[in-house]
């Protein structure tokens, strides 16, 4: 029986946030907030690849350290606290695709260099594309960074799966402009696109993979959101007072820290689960999701809300957590999605 | 209980759609119309037609006629509110002025300050705002610091304001400031009139003022940052050391204003959200349609509310702290109307340039609202203190 | 534009609150928790009719006092703020059913009766009632006081509703045994019991009176709940202050009186507005339904709360607010069931 | 990670299941039982029961071997917290003494106190109560009034104690006295033994013992009267004047315990929830199943968290004030639990005898968990102060 991180994740974790804090501190992230680059920090990512962490779950045959869910989704974990932006979890979900469904092919292809910090992949998903002959039409809402992806996984009607080239005929490729700048969301049309079949439709797999994942990011944006508001509290004065004396505060940042922490437990169990494959895997993805995006809205509300007026600038650091944690609630399922699953579970037996 | 309106004030709503009808351009109306002004020429624009709309008498609706008001009833005021955000007229921006800085003239300024002061302020002719915050005193303004030392016939102002709304634009502010680092702490304070514009538009000199970039990108409050400023010591409000008072009276002129306009405008708001969910074919969503209905249920009880204080100030009953209240129910109520935006939006809320601009700006400066004008947290302790009697 | 009780009906008030303390104090209401009685306390009754409180929805012509229904609001909200015990609301429903939709015959047979205080009737619906040649059968579960009603106003499948003799053949009226005795919740079964039609299917009409009458019931309940903890609070002492010193506390009693003075206004206008016939009178009603129900729920959990332990016992009187407060939450639709009747109107339009 | 047991953990595991199996009556396991049940007699079969178990070695599991205890592991404990409520076993009739008195002598008792009182205990020979709270010292420990005045070897005991659990059945108290009062508050307290019963088992002379009637209409709390009750200095806890010392650390073995049987039987009375939702026709009801969904999160989240307590339980690592995360996220979803059967039942959770009564009890039950046992407001301090270091 043991329920924590072992100490080389944990000293996994050190490296990853020592790392992140030198290379892509917070102020890195804001000044992305006033950039008109393509919002992909070419550097860090060419640093994340050097570290060798692009590689955790690819398998050692592909050059991969073969690790598992839980050592992915503590760094996961570091990435929220850091709101680090960059194509980093899209990339580690597209290649699980890769991983879990690509023929021989394909995996020889792509999981070696993606394990290099060679190509960025990333997930279409969620949008009505169709198939014929191996042509692919639709339009997919929301997909991270597919303007500087090397390769997209396409999930069509029916679940089947498909490797395309983003530069190929047929696909366009348009920047939105979300409020988190920590990513970059773009639509994909496909019309007629030529796409290359996965050997297995293995899209639900997938999507449970990354809903822990962001699930743990999720984590991690609530726990710093909620650490920093603590801390700037202890020491704001208010009528003579640090603001963090007054009870109603405290109160509702002890109650805070009850729900960021289960969160935290929550995401650790659910990547475990999957890795040992426990029987209430599937529900454990959706409690940690599920809490995870509540915990993160409601402690990055409470950051505003606590910082007082200083906490609704663009110059403070507040809107970065608060915009993360409102987009990563929506993804891979918000919390009532998730909630309408474990129903399925536990009221339908399903 | 009787919820019609007497005869003359609705004739006076009458005439009041008449003036819009003919005076308020079409496209102004429009979703989105203001976000897509240039902010200064945007300003101007608002600043003109508000002043024509002072000129036809639809201005200082309450106020006695020798201001240049039009001497109406307090319901004349509340229909005026109403239909300002059905039309969806663009909002004042002399609003501080408006609200805060002429009643309290009215009852306190000198002869020379009432006659230079109000009737200008009313036609935009200066533009004010107020300088109270600073950056180590939002909730507790007896902590603040910006200092007005005397020097013969003038102050000579240094330190700064903060939180401080319309400041790229405004031309004057009135402000509290410590004239005296002796006395008790809120004893030392004076409310003064400072004039933050040399005659070519340009800062005064000594001041430097700043924006101040919001969450949502906007530009609606800023920084003043003062440098030996002088000020003649006929700018005082009330009396030198007053300013604590000066203030408590100041603020308490927002008691008597009802929320119809919020009810209006978030009413209309929710509607846009209503209709964003048919759109995306979630209108069916039953917990999407129990937030809806919850957020009706508390703009509706906010209406009465409205109805209720609008009562106690015709019949001239003291309000006493039940703004606070008031203040609570827009406030938290606009803010979860902004989380149900996104939540029928899904990650689509996150974009913009969609069509969603202005619930996604709502939404975001919804997160304002709690803090700004006396926090959520300020105002329950006004709550809990002043309705409920429970011991500080 | 005068939102606010008339003169008269302040007054009415406040003789109402002093016979109520008088006649029926809380003590009066604990006894019956530990009675064996009907439940129906008789010389409250009694003394009710004779003040002609039960007239006050009745029309002149049939001996009563003819006026509105905030008036009758008024009422209800003194038996909330009371937990007055007996038929006095379930006969006010009942009584509008024969006033709205009754024959002439039976208008006379029964209003001047209810007016004086000598028939008691109530409303029977929500069960799955049929009708073959006007005998009915079925059962029909809580509904108030059925034991010593004079008359039941029947509900049946199709909306038509019948006035049956409680006593005739065919009726079986069982108590049960409820959490809150401040009222009598009976089933009634009904074996081709003979019913006698009334003249219009007002059972919509009559419901929404009835979710007025017991919006204000519960604003009353939720409003002395919350006065008396705020009483109490102000004097008990732990840690050496007041406990109604202590910030969360305060802060939850003030989120508290803002909720209940919305439940308030929210009763008064539904009231007025049913009886001014106003535009938006069917979404004022599920307004203050649903308000006063979530309103009376939180007011009274928390009169629990904040009294500590003393507020669990049974000889303290917050359990009869909170008993209280959870029935009547549940009568003429809860507060989940008229948020869906308000999205039918905001959002369907209907 | 690795959430498997031992297999000597499992080992006790098949054990313990299988003398549970042989032990345990069936139509004691049948929902309702005890319910029925006089309450005496009830008390009277559990007593026995349990004593029957202990003798068979399945209690004090992780108590040495010299007390009487098992000598297993923290992971046995857990299995046999999780066995116990997973066979709807009876709750311990002495969990006072148990939880908190036992180890507080392990550690500070004399070796007179850990001989005559520890293994007595363990096999229900004694019942134990616990004496903190009065009247005005609920949370507020160190206010506390209640006398006991040294006299030669004795202290003679006069006032009052309240909320006092098996107040009724028990034969002894540990309590906390005021043995001073010219200390500072929490200095003149002491920690003492009393004999409640004569030989007879009616009340000693002086005790008075009051059933205190809950809104459950259970009795399961009293208050306990004493009027020159005598007491030999033998009987003190730790030293004279040292008593909140020892109710500290009383207190602290609370927090190595996990939430396991709070999950476990949570879980079983939520999916009575679910059956009763199933049988009403209203598990399809969208609202309903977002809100059983939110509460099986909220568990499953305890469960995560208690197998995480667990582990820092067998690493040896100090907890800290982590058991008051651990009771705030139990007793607010157990009354989250409590208010969804009233809405999955609707009007019909007000009836008693419908089979409900199970769930009904719980759900008015429910609203003292965040009352006693330190209330959500103490615990939310102490989260506030002891684990975020935020200011007094």
């Amino acid at each position: 029986m043991y329920f924590d991180l072992t100490d080389e994740q944990r000293a996994l974790r050190s490296t990853v946030r020592d790392f992140l804090a030198d290379r892509f501190p917070l102020s890195a992230v804001r000044a992305l907030y006033d950039d008109d680059t393509d919002g992909d920090p070419a550097e860090l990512w060419k640093s994340v690849g050097e570290q060798g962490w692009l590689a955790v779950l690819i398998p050692e045959q592909y050059d991969g350290l073969g690790l598992g869910l839980l050592d992915a989704a503590v760094l996961a974990r570091c990435w929220g606290e850091g709101c680090v932006p960059g194509p980093f979890l899209p990339t580690l979900v597209a290649a699980e695709a890769l991983r879990l469904g690509g023929t021989d092919a394909q995996k020889s292809a792509w999981l070696p260099r993606v394990a290099a910090g060679d190509a960025k992949v990333t997930l279409a998903h969620g949008g009505g594309v169709t198939e014929t002959g191996g042509k692919l039409s639709g339009t997919i809402r929301h997909v991270e960074y597919a303007h500087v992806a090397d390769a997209l996984v396409v999930a069509a009607d029916g679940g089947r799966l498909w490797l395309v080239d983003p530069h190929g005929a047929g696909v366009t490729v348009t920047v939105t402009d979300a409020l988190d700048r920590s990513t970059v969301l773009t639509t994909v049309t496909l019309d007629g696109a030529a796409g290359e079949e996965l050997a297995a439709p293995v899209l639900p797999e997938v999507l449970d993979r990354a809903a822990v994942l962001y699930a743990n990011d999720l984590a991690g944006v609530a726990r710093v959101a909620l650490t920093r508001t603590v801390d700037y509290d202890k020491t704001r004065e208010q009528f003579g007072r640090p603001v963090g004396s007054f009870q109603a505060i405290k109160h509702a940042l002890a109650d805070l820290h009850v729900a960021v922490t289960m969160a935290e437990h929550a995401g650790w169990y659910a990547a475990h689960a999957l890795d040992a494959g426990l029987p209430d895997a599937t529900l454990a993805v959706s409690v940690a999701k599920s809490k995870a995006g509540d915990a993160a809205r409601e402690a990055t509300a409470a950051m505003i809300q606590y910082h007082g007026g200083i906490g609704y600038t663009w110059e403070h650091d507040a809107h970065l957590f608060f915009k993360r944690a409102k987009r990563a609630e929506y993804q891979y399922g918000d919390p009532a999605e998730h909630r309408e699953r474990i129903a399925r579970l536990v009221v339908d037996g399903a | 209980m009787d919820l019609t309106y007497s005869e003359a004030d609705e004739r006076f709503r009458t005439e009041f759609r008449g003036w819009l009808d003919a005076n308020l351009p079409a496209q102004w109306r429009e979703r989105g119309f203001w976000a897509k002004q240039d902010r200064d020429e945007g300003f101007r624009m608002r600043r003109e037609w508000e002043a024509g709309k002072a000129r036809a008498g639809f201005a200082g609706i309450q106020w006695p006629t020798e201001y240049g008001g039009r001497g109406g009833t307090p319901a004349q005021r509340a229909i005026y509110d109403e239909e300002m955000v059905r039309y969806r007229a663009p909002l004042t921006v002399n609003g501080l002025g408006l609200t805060f800085l002429a009643p309290t003239l009215m009852v306190i300024g000198t002869d020379e300050q009432k006659r230079e002061i109000i009737k200008p302020l009313l036609h935009n002719e200066v533009i004010w705002c107020q300088g109270f915050s600073e950056p180590n005193a939002g909730s507790d303004l007896a902590a603040l610091q910006c200092r007005a030392e005397s020097d013969g016939d003038e102050y000579v102002i240094n330190g700064q304001k903060i939180w401080t709304s319309q400041a790229m634009h405004a031309d004057k502010m009135f402000g509290l400031f410590r004239t005296s680092t002796e006395d008790k702490k809120h004893r030392g304070i004076t409310m003064l009139i400072v004039d933050l514009r040399s005659p070519d538009g340009s800062p005064a000199p000594g001041v430097d003022i700043r924006p101040l970039k919001q969450m949502t990108g906007g530009l609606d409050f800023g920084e003043v940052f003062f440098t030996d400023v002088r000020v003649p010591k006929t700018n005082v409000i009330g009396v030198e050391g007053g300013g604590w008072d000066v203030a408590m009276l100041l603020l308490s002129f927002e008691r008597g204003s009802s929320a119809m306009p919020q009810y209006t405008g978030f009413r209309r708001e929710l509607d846009d959200v209503v209709g964003l969910a048919r759109d995306l074919g979630r209108d069916r969503n039953p917990l999407l349609r129990q937030r809806i209905a919850n957020s009706v249920v508390e703009l509706e009880c906010l209406k009465y509310h409205s109805l209720h204080i609008l009562t106690q100030v015709e019949q001239g009953k003291e309000l006493g702290a039940a703004s606070s209240m008031t203040k609570l129910q827009w406030s938290e109520t606009h803010q979860d109307i902004g989380e149900l935006f996104a939540d029928v939006a899904g990650l689509a809320h996150q974009i913009s340039g969609d069509g969603l601009d202005d619930l996604q700006r709502s939404f975001l400066w919804s997160r304002s609202e709690t803090i700004w004008g006396g926090s959520s947290q300020v105002q329950r302790n006004i709550v809990a203190e002043r309705l409920l009697g429970l011991p500080r």
